[in-house]
């Protein structure tokens, strides 16, 4: 079989890509696509460790399904914030939304 | 080192496809390419959890991501208009950016492949057994007192929460 | 390996079932004739110019459709791994899936009372 | 290794060994068995479409009192040849300002994803594609592909009628899928199995229709609108959004797209007869497997016409009443079928009437967990249907009041004048 740090690699290279699109992007959207890239690849990471050490433990499917839920959350209400500042404001660049009043 | 089989081969066009979907996602300028990269990425890792014995995950990862979230994103892309109002791909801490995740990069490479730095490369990181949990397994695990329950009904009022919480952010109230 | 065998034969689906329908567009595209114009290409609309942009703005209803949807997606993640399992399961297991899904009923009906599920 | 007698029945089921015993490395014997196997069952659904296309239209025209296609072969049955052919000579009109390569890719998703789901599907005992364990997840997740091919044909085609269309369909897609898996999760509970072939095994002694008829309707109606069937034709909607997503497309490519569609009903049937009528169970498939063909094809075209006959027969709903038909009635009575399901498998359970080991391919010993759900089934539906009435009930009366009161007023003003 593949060994386990080749999974590890493809997925630290994921998170890399995720972090910087998060950092870099300058649309809001994108960030959002950053986030999920991240998410994912911890999620190879878990995967990959169940399968590797512990694959009679349900630990790390458990943990994967709920980061599931986190990403399904994190887009969720993401993008309905995205929406509803793009309706007060125009705009989707995060740069441009620095007041806290509404 | 690595023999070349079938898993092998799944393997290099799965992560070929993570990681290409992964470059698309961060630097093309059209959105909705970018959700068809995201889409690529992630069933790249679809692909991987089917080579990790987890086929449960995978299909979900199908389900949740290329069904439902990657519409989700279409979504708003187009609620937004915003793949049609940009100019400029990347902010101005661009540069600051990829130095950290190079960096980033860098380290947790350094950190993965050290322990198996000068071993025999083939045996680093297999499988402790050939005997894999089942989804059956999962549900049992999920609904026991002892181990997920918590968890489990914590990941509803979640959904719930965002579900609310999203409604009435994204509602036109005026 | 015999399971990794039953996803080899998905993989060789996956990667053989797109030559199916590729494979008469292909052909059509020696056949057909090609002559465009720019009027033959321009785009439909009951013979009247198209005005401005086509990704005009839409309804926020369609996201609101699309996020009840994700919630309950997201749902089955749990169910399914709890169906199968229900037939081995006691009474506590039911009332942890009793529990999830009333909390998750619980936001269907807020979206109702909020009128969230009305097509506007 | 036992040797394996290679002659012609047995080499369709054993032939990787047959090819690996004379002489082939086994990997490239394997892989030649998977792709032959493939390319069989991928065969299969384009197979069909060729007779579905004739019957579709004959049907319709039946049931319209009209002839149908009559020309081409006896009775016509050969119209789907010319059909092609004129497809295929027609001119391929790519918009301008379209996204050329995510606009051909549409297509080619909308008829893939169709026939993807033809792998899992369980012909007999022993043909299948890949029993794979978690199946009918497979089927769910496979169907979602759809969802993008639409979302990536209308936004490609750049028209506001396609993006406008593909907007609808998505909407409709998704919100109906929530209840075709809810109904799913009812005998994946039942047969504690997502795997096909367990779901049909779990059927011997008696099918989930029986045991589950709420959720076997339900599945078939949300069947309906996920393939665009019926009442539920929203998505070419020619007199309100001129087609719909595929405006745009011509020749094949537009070929592409109807032929997934005419596929994917078809292909819904079958899903349907293989989990809640008991796919190819039937007399004699143990001795002779090859049988379940015929019975899991009797049953599909039993489900498949039924549709049709819907099809021709009902009007289009519109589309707020389709979204609130799903929400508001669907939805809430899947999660309530849910429960009830599930309490009454614990009923079951505490009974101990469930069929144990042998005795669950037995017609008999299956008779005393089957009333038990077919009667809290039946509760449903009668609680569901008066609950209803009732409430359709007061907004009718309600209607007629305002009704009245509306001719009251007009009287009275036309009094005063």
């Amino acid at each position: 079989m593949i060994p386990l740090w080749m999974y590890l690699l493809v997925a630290a290279a994921l998170f890399c890509m995720g972090a910087y699109a998060v950092l870099a992007r300058r649309n809001a959207v994108a960030i959002l696509m950053g986030v999920e890239l991240m998410l994912n690849a911890v999620n190879i990471n878990l995967v990959g460790f169940w399968r590797y050490q512990q694959p009679l433990n349900m630990a790390g499917q458990a943990f994967a399904a709920f980061v599931f839920v986190i990403a399904a959350a994190e887009a969720a209400v993401g993008l309905a914030i995205i929406i509803s500042v793009y309706r007060q404001r125009k705009s989707v660049i995060p740069d441009e939304a620095d007041t806290l009043k509404g | 080192m690595l023999e070349l089989n079938v898993q092998t081969l799944a393997f290099f066009v799965f992560a070929l496809f993570v990681l290409g979907g992964g470059l698309g996602v961060i630097t093309t300028r059209n959105l909705v390419h970018g959700t068809l990269y995201l889409i690529l990425s992630l069933f790249g890792v679809a692909g991987f959890f089917v080579l990790l014995s987890a086929p449960f995950l995978a299909v979900v990862q199908v389900l949740v991501y290329i069904g439902a979230i990657a519409i989700l994103i279409v979504f708003a892309v187009m609620l937004t208009r915003s793949m049609t109002s940009l100019h400029e791909v990347v902010n101005r801490q661009w540069v600051l950016s990829t130095i950290v995740a190079v960096l980033l990069f860098v380290m947790l490479t350094v950190t993965i492949i050290l322990p198996v730095w000068g071993q025999d490369g083939s045996l680093a990181g297999q499988p402790v057994s050939e005997v894999v949990a089942t989804t059956t397994d999962l549900g049992k695990a999920l609904v026991d007192g002892n181990q997920y329950v918590l968890p489990f009904e914590v990941a509803s009022l979640l959904l719930t929460a965002a579900m609310i919480g999203a409604i009435v952010i994204a509602r036109d109230d005026e | 390996m015999a399971v990794l065998n039953e996803w080899a034969f998905i993989g060789v689906f996956f990667a053989v079932a797109w030559v199916f329908p590729f494979a008469p567009i292909f052909l059509a595209r020696l056949v057909a004739p090609r002559k465009p114009n720019p009027i033959k290409q321009s785009t439909y609309e009951c013979g009247v110019e198209t005005v401005g942009d086509t990704w005009v703005q839409f309804k926020v209803q369609y996201y609101i459709y699309g996020l009840i949807f994700l919630v309950f997606d997201v749902e089955m993640i749990f169910l399914f791994p709890w169906a199968v399992a229900y037939r081995e399961l006691d009474f506590f297991a039911f009332a942890a899936g009793f529990l999830f899904i009333f909390l998750l009923a619980d936001a269907l009906i807020y979206a109702w009372r909020k009128d969230a599920l009305e097509w506007v | 290794m036992p040797e394996l007698e290679c002659a012609f029945p047995q080499v369709v089921n054993n032939l990787a060994p047959c090819l690996a015993q004379g002489g082939m490395n086994a990997d490239l014997a394997n892989f030649i068995s998977i792709l032959l196997g493939v390319v069989l069952i991928a065969a299969l659904p384009l197979a069909t479409l060729l007779i579905l296309l004739v019957v579709e239209r004959k049907v319709a025209a039946r049931v319209q009192d009209r002839i149908g296609p009559n020309r081409v072969g006896p009775y016509g049955l050969l119209q789907s040849i010319p059909d092609a052919l004129k497809m295929m000579t027609k001119e391929d009109i790519t918009p301008a300002g379209a996204d050329v390569f995510i606009y051909n890719l549409a297509p080619i998703i909308a008829f893939a994803s169709v026939v993807l789901l033809w792998a899992v599907i369980p012909f007999t005992p022993l043909h299948i594609g890949a029993d794979l364990s978690i199946g009918a997840l497979y089927l769910i997740a496979v169907a979602s592909i759809g969802t993008v091919k639409i979302m990536v044909a209308g936004w490609s085609s750049n028209n506001k009628y396609a993006l406008l269309g593909a907007f609808r369909t998505i909407a409709q897609l998704l919100s109906y899928e929530v209840p075709l898996v809810l109904a799913l999760l009812i005998p994946v509970m039942i047969a504690g199995t997502m795997s096909m072939q367990g779901l049909v095994e779990a059927q011997r002694g008696m099918w989930f229709f029986f045991m589950a008829p709420v959720a076997a309707i339900m599945f078939f109606i949300a069947n309906q609108a996920e393939t665009g069937r019926a009442p539920f034709d929203l998505l070419e909607a020619e007199s309100e959004i001129i087609a719909g997503y595929n405006i745009e497309y011509s020749g094949f490519k537009w070929g592409m797209f109807m032929a997934g569609e005419f596929m994917h009903a078809f292909t819904a049937s079958v899903i349907f007869a293989v989990i809640f009528l008991g796919g190819w169970i039937g007399p004699g498939t143990d001795q002779l497997p090859i049988l379940g063909f015929v019975y899991l094809g009797a049953k599909t075209v039993v489900v498949y016409i039924f549709g049709l006959v819907l099809r021709s027969t009902v009007p289009r709903v519109r589309i707020d009443q389709l979204m609130s038909f799903n929400w508001k009635f669907l939805v809430p009575l899947a999660i309530i079928n849910v429960l009830v399901t599930a309490l009454l498998l614990q009923v079951v359970n505490w009974l101990g009437i469930a069929p144990q080991g042998d005795a669950a391919s037995d017609l008999i010993a299956n008779l005393p967990q089957t009333v038990v759900l077919l009667l809290g089934n039946l509760g449903v539906m009668g609680t569901v249907s008066t609950l209803v009435r009732n409430m359709g009930r007061q907004q009718r009366l309600a209607d007629e009041a305002v009704e009245a009161d509306t001719e009251v007023e007009e009287l009275a003003h036309a009094a005063a004048h």
